[in-house]
């Protein structure tokens, strides 16, 4: 066990657990933000200004009576939550929370793992993630929280194909997959005559961002794309069926998910770590805190689409968007580097 | 490097559990999660025979893509018609795992009487890092020596999207499930038209523009918009 | 699961009606007890894949015998029944229920009592619509309209408060005017409110009506055409949505409509955006009709026609003078006895037409109270919709026809 | 067996693709079948990636790539024709799927 891998273990259980707190205070954090969107309070009764309130959240989960479906494939239904709330965090690994610091003499570099294929990883663990919802629904043995868990996983499919596609934009100019190496290209400062602009994708691929943005808001099933959540209404979604703590897996494991989609979109088109004064995680903290109020904005004034509205988007107008900016990303590399 | 090996086994044991798992699990759904293992630790396998990227492809493409198909399928069709698992004949049983055996002994003659013939390339580990990476490596590969094959496999994945497409189309015998009518006719007072007809010329007082193009009409008294424009001069007429 | 409705053949619905090939059916039942039916009704959806093939409301579950009552109550006593159907709207219901009661016993009330009754019937639909927009925006999903809408709901509620005091049941209207003194702080609430609320409401316009979203989801959706409409015999905006020219306040003229200037908003289309914008530009009329009110009463007369043996005495006068207690005594235990005779009154309630039919055999008690609600009728234009509509539209219809099952079920 | 030897992806590789080959031969659910074939591509897979590993070349990462391109539209229409067939015979035992006629 050489020092390196023993600090990456450790550097691993420290972002593990900073990620498990940041998602419970994420439910308070958006509860307060729509609470102020929408002329009242939110909550504030636990703790001085309601900051107990996830604790409480959390207990009130665990104590609820948790039921399991007489029909319901028992193995399977344990199975659904633990599948989607495991592999939630797992792709925080590949997100570099800055270059590296020496703590007790030997250096440490702030992030978990730097693998070359390290956004290929990512969308790896996202595309498995679709398992939890599909499982889930299927072992509820209700016939509708089955079609439900279908459609809510053909949309993450199909919005998955799209999250993939917009990065390859960015991959064209960045030349690598490796997101250390993206954050690195980020940093350095791009003048275009007397404005000194850091280069940042957001600004080379401004299409790619604006996709990347609505395919990763469908793909963790949120705000305009909640169609489980409205589907619990009619069609039963994939976790009517789930109670008590399982059924807080699935919730937080929506918020993780959301977390981690703004900690990559931030690295991946603002510059991770780089920022304007001094480089540090907590530029990678502002940026995904703006996504995550992103987030929460829409949920609060946009209408939900319709399923079919949801998908002609993906296939109907994302799609042919998508393959046009990597034709165009292509044609304008090939120009820069003269080959053309 | 005795931990590489054990790892590798350890990895191959699973993957092997799993596949077998799935040939005899009497629910297919259970069958597709062990498959689903299966590709998971096969995908681990290649990232220690140095191929990341297909480890990420393996998972992306069929784990995460062609597997949930399946699942889609076989959740799809009804439960309670699946066929019995020892439904089938078991001769058939017998002659099949009779023939697995015996091929398992020819290959692993096969296997551990092979000479190795050609000698190594120049991708080893070194080669990798001095090209920038598994990706940039394959990139370079790929892209200097295969780009007919990529045009060919483009060229089969769009056939089978539209032979997809072609297979999904319900048939025509069915009758059609019921789709909504036309869009509304406009009002009693105004000719009956499809949804973007234009309206009769209005007094400017009368329309409201609202948004999302849409006009209301502000009527100032009971009987204005009553009359269907057509009838009254039929009336007049046959008043006359 | 089968299902036994009240008539006793108990209607057998498989799980699942096979039909030929593999083609299944599929029976979805959004229950009594569901987030977005307003209230406790059921709907029965028989599905083919996405769109719904045949809608079912199954009615009854809030029904408390509201008309029975009316044969067994006095007229006085009933009124708190009529507020207690369309809860959302309470003063409209008192008010057709008292204007058809005076109708009956041919009496009017004083000008500025009916300027007050016109006030608080328009507050009444200010509120009904408030209470409308903010459930159907929530349905498609829009989450803070609802919270918006019932701010605004409040400052209204505020008003019914000082008037009558009550908030929702309010039990305000009495025959022939208003038995007690208006608060003199109320007139400068009402214009207060209603310089406040034009803002607003542009502000849930900029929210909704350009927003892509809510137009793909509304556009299209739930179309009645003008004849079908008429044929369900629809009144209110799903009728002026479609495109007739149908307003009561305008058609039959009540209290002081006449002298009121104001516009009857049309649809073109039909759909469920006509309807939302139907019901956007009568709340902007109500305002005009409320300002115009305000500015048309006269300051001073009487509240009430207080020496008609059919009103009950002014509150004050009451405690003062020996006669008029004894006469308030008397009205309040025998009641008073209409001339035999029946009366249908109907006025323009924010759901649409709601009529009182009341037949009076000469006692103090009703022969017969019929309730004419607009949101039962409207509510059959529902299946109408749904068939072939897809399953995520069907809140959006219950939306668009805008029922309380108070109402409903009476 | 300290280092690892091409033997054993080679072992891996010819059991999972044995595997594959019986479940394909004992199981009479199509779609149990079908994911047989896709376990045996992947067997063949393994092997792929194994020898390109041993002699240091790229090309059978490549070929492997490729297998999985062509195996996924494979896939989507064995699934066309599997939907094709249980919507119209209500079944989906390879027993009863074997005349032509209707």
């Amino acid at each position: 066990m050489d020092a390196n891998l023993l600090s990456s273990y450790i550097f691993a259980v420290v972002v593990l657990n900073v990620l498990l707190g940041l998602m419970a205070y994420m439910t308070y954090f958006e509860r307060k933000v729509m609470a102020a969107m929408q002329d009242r309070v939110g909550p504030n009764r636990t703790g001085p200004v309601g900051l107990l309130q996830p604790i409480a959240d959390g207990i009130k989960l665990l104590t609820k009576e948790d039921i399991i479906p007489k029909h319901a494939d028992r193995r399977i239904f344990l199975l659904a939550p633990l599948l989607s709330f495991v592999l939630a965090p797992v792709a925080a690994a590949v997100i570099p929370f800055g270059d590296s610091i020496n703590v007790f003499g030997h250096e440490v570099n702030l992030y978990v793992a730097d693998i070359n294929v390290a956004a290929l990883y990512f969308l790896a663990i996202g595309s498995m993630g679709v398992y939890g919802i599909i499982l889930g629904g299927y072992a509820s043995a209700n016939r509708y929280s089955l079609l439900g868990g279908l459609r809510s996983a053909a949309q993450v499919i199909s919005y998955e194909i799209i999250l993939g596609l917009s990065l390859i934009g960015v991959f064209i100019l960045s030349g690598s997959l490796s997101l250390v190496e993206i954050v690195s290209q980020q940093s350095e400062t791009l003048n275009l005559g007397p404005l000194q602009l850091p280069n940042w994708f957001i600004l080379s691929q401004p299409l790619a961002f604006v996709i990347f943005l609505i395919a990763a808001v469908a793909e963790t099933n949120r705000a305009p794309f909640d169609l489980p959540e409205a589907e619990t209404e009619l069609i039963g979604g994939f976790h009517t069926e789930y109670s008590g703590f399982r059924f807080s897996f699935f919730f937080l494991a929506e918020y993780i998910s959301m977390i981690i989609i703004s900690l990559f979109a931030a690295t991946i088109f603002l510059g991770g770590t780089d920022g304007p004064i001094r480089d540090g995680v907590w530029w990678l903290a502002i940026k995904a805190a703006i996504f995550l109020f992103f987030y929460i904005w829409l949920r609060t004034t946009v209408p939900r689409f319709r399923y079919d509205q949801l998908m002609g988007l993906a296939w109907k107008v994302l799609l042919p968007l998508v393959l046009i900016n990597i034709l165009l990303t292509g044609f304008i590399r090939l120009w820069g580097l003269g080959m053309l | 490097m005795a931990a590489e090996v054990l790892v590798f086994n350890l990895l191959s044991a699973v993957a092997i559990v799993a596949a077998a798992a799935m040939i005899t699990m009497r629910n297919p759904i259970h069958s597709a999660i062990a498959l689903v293992v299966t590709f998971v630790n096969v995908a681990a396998i290649f990232v220690m025979l140095r191929a990341e990227f297909l480890a990420a492809v393996q998972i992306i493409v069929y784990t995460g893509a062609v597997l949930v198909l399946i699942l889609f399928v076989l959740m799809l069709v009804n439960q309670d018609d699946l066929p019995e698992f020892h439904g089938a004949k078991p001769l058939q049983q017998v002659f099949g795992f009779g023939l697995g055996i015996v091929l398992l002994i020819e290959i692993g003659a096969a296997i551990l009487t092979r000479t190795v013939v050609a000698e190594p390339g120049p991708w080893d580990e070194q080669g990798i890092a001095q090209a920038g990476g598994h990706i940039q490596s394959i990139g370079q590969v790929l892209y200097s020596g295969y780009v007919l094959p990529i045009q060919a496999t483009a060229f089969v994945l769009l056939l089978a999207t539209i032979g997809a497409l072609f297979l999904g189309r319900p048939d025509e015998d069915e009758e059609p499930t019921p789709t909504r009518r036309p869009v509304a006719t406009i009002s009693l007072a105004h000719t009956r038209g499809a949804d973007d007809a234009p309206l009769p010329q209005l007094q400017a007082a009368n329309v409201k523009h609202e948004a999302g193009d849409r006009d209301l009409i502000m009527a100032r008294d009971a009987d204005e918009f009553t009359s269907i424009p057509g009838e009254d001069d039929e009336q007049k007429e046959r008043s006359e | 699961m089968s299902l036994e409705i009240s008539q006793g053949t108990p209607v057998e619905i498989s799980e699942e009606r096979a039909l030929g090939g593999s083609q299944r059916q599929m029976v979805l039942n959004m229950g009594p007890q569901h987030p977005s039916t307003h209230g406790v009704l059921r709907v029965i959806l028989t599905m083919e894949g996405e769109t719904i093939v045949e809608c079912d409301p199954v009615l009854g579950y809030l029904h408390r015998g509201v008309e029975k009552l009316g044969e067994t109550h006095r007229y006085s006593q009933f009124v708190p029944w009529t507020d207690r159907t369309d809860y959302v709207a309470a003063p409209s219901n008192n008010l057709g229920y008292i204007l058809a009661v005076e109708k009956l016993c041919g009496i009017e009330a004083p000008e500025r009592a009916t300027y007050w009754r016109m006030i608080m019937g328009e507050l009444a639909r200010l509120a009904s619509h408030l209470v409308w927009l903010g459930t159907h925006a929530l349905d498609i999903g829009a989450l803070s309209m609802s919270l918006y809408c019932f701010r605004e709901r409040e400052s209204i509620l505020d008003i019914f408060e000082t008037f009558c005091g009550a908030r929702l049941t309010t039990n305000m209207m009495e025959m022939g005017g208003f038995s007690r003194e208006v608060p003199e702080k109320l007139p400068q609430m009402v214009r207060d409110f209603c310089n406040m609320f034009p803002e607003k409401q542009a502000e849930y316009e900029a929210l909704l009506s350009a927003n892509p979203i809510w137009l793909s989801r509304t556009r299209g959706v739930g179309v009645i055409e003008p004849e079908a409409a008429i044929s369900m015999s629809l009144t209110g905006a799903c009728l002026r949505g479609s495109g007739i020219n149908y307003d009561i306040r305008k058609a039959t003229p009540y209290l002081y409509y006449d002298r009121m200037d104001f516009e009857v908003p049309l649809g073109t289309r039909g759909d469920v955006y006509d309807r939302y914008l139907v019901r956007m530009e009568e709340m902007r009329q109500s305002i005009s009709i409320i300002e115009q009110c305000l500015e048309q009463m006269p300051t001073d007369g009487p509240l009430s026609l207080s020496e008609s043996p059919y009103v009950i005495p002014p509150h004050d006068s009451v405690m003062k003078t020996a006669e008029d207690m004894q006469r308030h005594f008397i009205w309040v235990i025998k009641g008073f006895s209409p001339p035999k005779g029946e009366v249908y009154q109907a006025i323009e309630h924010s759901k649409g037409e709601l009529g009182y039919y009341v037949v009076s055999d000469g006692t103090p008690i009703p022969y017969r109270v019929r309730l004419r609600t607009p949101d039962f009728v409207n509510l059959q234009a529902l299946p109408y919709m749904a068939k072939g509509a897809a399953l995520a539209d069907v809140v959006a219809l219950i939306g668009t026809i805008d029922i309380v099952l108070g109402s409903v079920d009476r | 067996m300290s280092e690892l030897m091409p033997e054993h992806f080679m072992f891996l590789s010819a059991a999972l693709f044995i595997i594959g080959m019986v479940g394909v031969l004992t199981r009479n659910n199509v779609l149990v079948i079908f994911m047989c074939v896709e376990l045996m591509l992947t067997a063949v897979n393994i092997s792929f990636v194994g020898f390109a590993w041993e002699f240091n070349q790229l090309t059978g990462q490549i070929f492997a790539l490729f297998v999985i391109a062509i195996a996924a539209a494979e896939a989507v229409i064995g699934l066309g024709i599997i939907m094709a067939l249980t919507r119209q015979r209500d079944t989906v035992d390879i027993n009863q799927v074997r005349e032509l006629r209707q």
